[in-house]
């Protein structure tokens, strides 16, 4: 269900960009189609559908890494936060992430953590965005 | 299911892009044209629904929409909000604990008033929304403020609405400081945010009378005219505030400050872009 | 006198008596559950009777289907401008009381 | 709001009507018939005001919205051209007790009564009116959509 909404999010990224076929464009559309963990390739280069985040999570699951980016998290909403632009699910994730590291689970922590984090990424990708382009839906 | 969620965001999306056009009036404090941004404004929705006509506009989907129209319609008959009329009109005329009342801070004894909030307060540097009125009424008179988004202060709101019905919205912006509000509100209103990436516009300008899931969103032409409004799904009265955060819920963002300064432009703008029309509130809706 | 929970707009037209009546009241239906899991006890207006100089013109009896601030539109024939209604609820408490409004 | 005398009053009406009803059972029209009012099912509750299956009849009309703005507040306007009709009922076939309503309509009141009912989910609203010669009914299905924003 998250994914999902994630998932409408990021084409609307998408749609909202203006530049047509650039790599953002195609990164999306891979991931809206396959999900994290598929290659493509893009101009004669192989990538991976993977978030930044998510591969920063692809390490070993042990309470060190797994507090490590949690407070990454963290700190990618607070600065989501002071610009008033934060997603309402991120501040779940972070909780759920925290309960899982309290709890022992740290590959689950790690995997909410970089989720939490992209959230709070792209909220701020939006303020930016937003800036710039509300003036296009003004009608005229 | 989910699919078709994400078909429905994609085409009000579409719509979007078909009215994104360099506009005339701009978006800087030099450029901005309030005037030229509220006829901009009605001739979009007088082009998309050229049978209605604009003053209708103040009963928001229900001049668009005829099915929803009749039921509420129906309801009007014998309206849920006439009991927070009366206790609204109760509230308004108790003296404070000073013995001075609500009448002593407004105009007119606070009688049909309403088409002038949001108003610019030189003195204090701000957009003063009616709630903040009726709130700084209390403070400076020894009484505490009230919660902002439901129960007595959307009562007082509403019968201060309902002395005003039919005056026609007439929201000033007699300077620059008052037009950097304004500004800073036609941002709000079309900057996309939450988890969802919508603006108000995307439903309420370009998505109007669009199914988006179940529901139909008005036109925000004539969109504030009838608050405060009884909604069924609150089963209750609530501000336009109130409905400003949940609005921010709804595209998965954490709701802004109620009746901050973000929200109080946000209000500025939006009632500006209804001068003309007439406070029809309080209102209900579904 | 305290003012009651009904409100009553009644119109004499063409010989007729428009009556439209609304309650202010909950109508818990007995269904719903508090935050803590615990079912909310019923509590609704089971009937609605209204009454034109001593005789009964509209009797009702409601179940947990209807709206909360209950609304009911009806039409008697006869009734004038001026003259009063008498509307008595019942709730399934056993609270009842009566209540009159003028006919416009 | 409630003192001990009302409750007494109302457990001894209460009493009285469940007595009333096993000795009667279809004839309790004033009465607020707990056996109805409480029915599960929109055929037991009809099953115990009527003595036949109502009939569908043009000559009944209701009136509802094809697709209820919201399920909280629906309204419904039934009426009739049919001759000495006494009573009108609402039922909504989906919702856990289907009885919504029950006017009794005296000598000299329309058979044309309104009301706002709440709505579940999806369901057939039946209006039946009863006469002196029967009862008949009209129905009609009512979508109740969940909405995202609105409803």
């Amino acid at each position: 269900m998250n994914k999902t909404i994630s998932l409408v999010a990021a084409l609307m990224m998408v749609s909202s960009s203006v530049a047509a076929q650039s790599f953002d464009d195609a990164f999306n559309a891979q991931r809206a189609m396959y999900g994290k963990g598929h290659s493509f390739t893009f101009e004669g280069q192989t990538y991976t559908t993977d978030h930044p985040e998510e591969v920063a999570a692809a390490v070993e699951a042990n309470a060190d890494n797994a507090a490590k980016l949690l407070a990454a998290a963290k700190d990618q909403h607070a600065q989501v936060v002071a610009l008033d632009f934060d997603w309402t699910l991120t501040k779940k994730l972070l909780k759920a992430s925290a309960k899982a590291l309290a709890g022992g689970d740290f590959r689950k922590s790690m995997d909410i953590s970089a989720q939490a984090q992209y959230h709070a990424r792209m909220g701020m990708v939006q303020y930016h965005q937003s800036q710039k382009e509300w003036v296009i839906a003004v009608p005229e | 299911m989910k699919i078709i969620k994400s078909m429905l965001v994609g085409a009000s999306l579409a719509l979007v892009a078909s009215v994104s056009h360099a506009a005339s009036s701009g978006n800087t404090l030099a450029t901005v044209d309030p005037e030229a941004d509220r006829l901009a404004l009605q001739s979009y929705f007088q082009k998309r629904f050229p049978k209605v006509a604009v003053s209708d506009y103040v009963n928001g989907i229900y001049a668009l929409d005829a099915p929803s129209r009749e039921q509420w319609q129906e309801i009007e008959e014998f309206p849920p909000y006439e009991f927070d009329i009366e206790e609204g009109e109760e509230l308004f005329n108790t003296a404070f604990a000073n013995g001075k009342s609500y009448a002593d801070c407004f105009a007119n004894g606070g009688e049909g008033i309403r088409q002038n909030f949001p108003r610019w307060d030189e003195a204090q540097g701000q957009v003063v929304t009616l709630e903040l009125a009726i709130n700084q009424c209390r403070e400076s008179n020894g009484e505490k403020a009230l919660g902002w988004k439901k129960g007595k202060i959307a009562k007082i709101s509403a019968y201060m609405a309902s002395t005003s019905r039919d005056n026609v919205f007439d929201v000033q912006i007699p300077n620059d400081a008052a037009k950097a509000a304004y500004l800073d509100g036609k941002q709000s209103f079309y900057a996309r945010r939450g988890q969802l990436n919508m603006s108000c516009a995307s439903c309420h300008v370009a998505g109007a009378n669009i199914l988006i899931r179940a529901d139909l969103p008005g036109p925000t032409l004539g969109h504030v005219t009838h608050f405060p409004v009884f909604r069924s799904k609150w089963g209750e009265l609530g501000t336009l505030q109130r409905r400003y955060g949940g609005c921010q819920k709804n595209v998965r963002g954490t709701p802004q400050k109620t009746q901050g300064e973000k929200f109080r432009n946000l209000e500025f703008f939006q009632t500006y872009m209804s001068n003309g029309l007439v406070v029809n509130g309080p209102g209900a809706r579904k | 006198m305290a003012k009651g929970i009904l409100r009553a707009k009644a119109k004499a037209k063409g010989g007729n008596t428009v009556v439209k009546i609304m309650a202010k009241h909950a109508m818990e239906t007995g269904n719903r559950k508090d935050k803590s899991g615990n079912k909310i006890a019923a509590n609704y207006i089971q009937t609605l009777s209204v009454a034109y100089q001593g005789k009964t013109v509209m009797e009702t009896n409601m179940g947990t289907a209807i709206s909360k601030n209950p609304y009911l539109a009806f039409t008697f024939v006869g009734g004038a401008k001026g003259d009063e209604l008498e509307m008595t609820w019942t709730e399934i408490t056993g609270a009842t009381a009566t209540e009159t409004a003028k006919i416009k | 709001m409630m003192n001990r005398r009302s409750v007494l009053k109302a457990v001894f009406t209460g009493g009285l009507v469940a007595g009333l009803g096993v000795l009667m059972p279809r004839v309790a029209l004033a009465a607020w018939s707990k056996a109805a009012f409480e029915a599960e099912t929109q055929e037991a509750a009809m099953g115990a005001l009527y003595e036949a299956d109502p009939s569908a009849s043009a000559e009944v009309t209701l009136k509802a919205p094809d697709i209820a703005e919201n399920g909280a507040v629906v309204p419904i306007s039934v009426k009739s051209s049919l001759a000495g009709v006494t009573s009108i009922a609402i039922f909504v076939a989906n919702n856990p007790q289907p009885l919504a309503a029950q006017f009794t309509i005296p000598e000299g009141t329309l058979a044309d009564v309104s009301c706002r009912i709440r709505m579940g989910k999806t369901s057939a609203v039946t209006a039946v009116v009863t006469t002196n010669s029967g009862s008949f009914s009209a129905s009609k299905e009512v979508k109740v959509t969940i909405g995202g924003c609105g409803g």
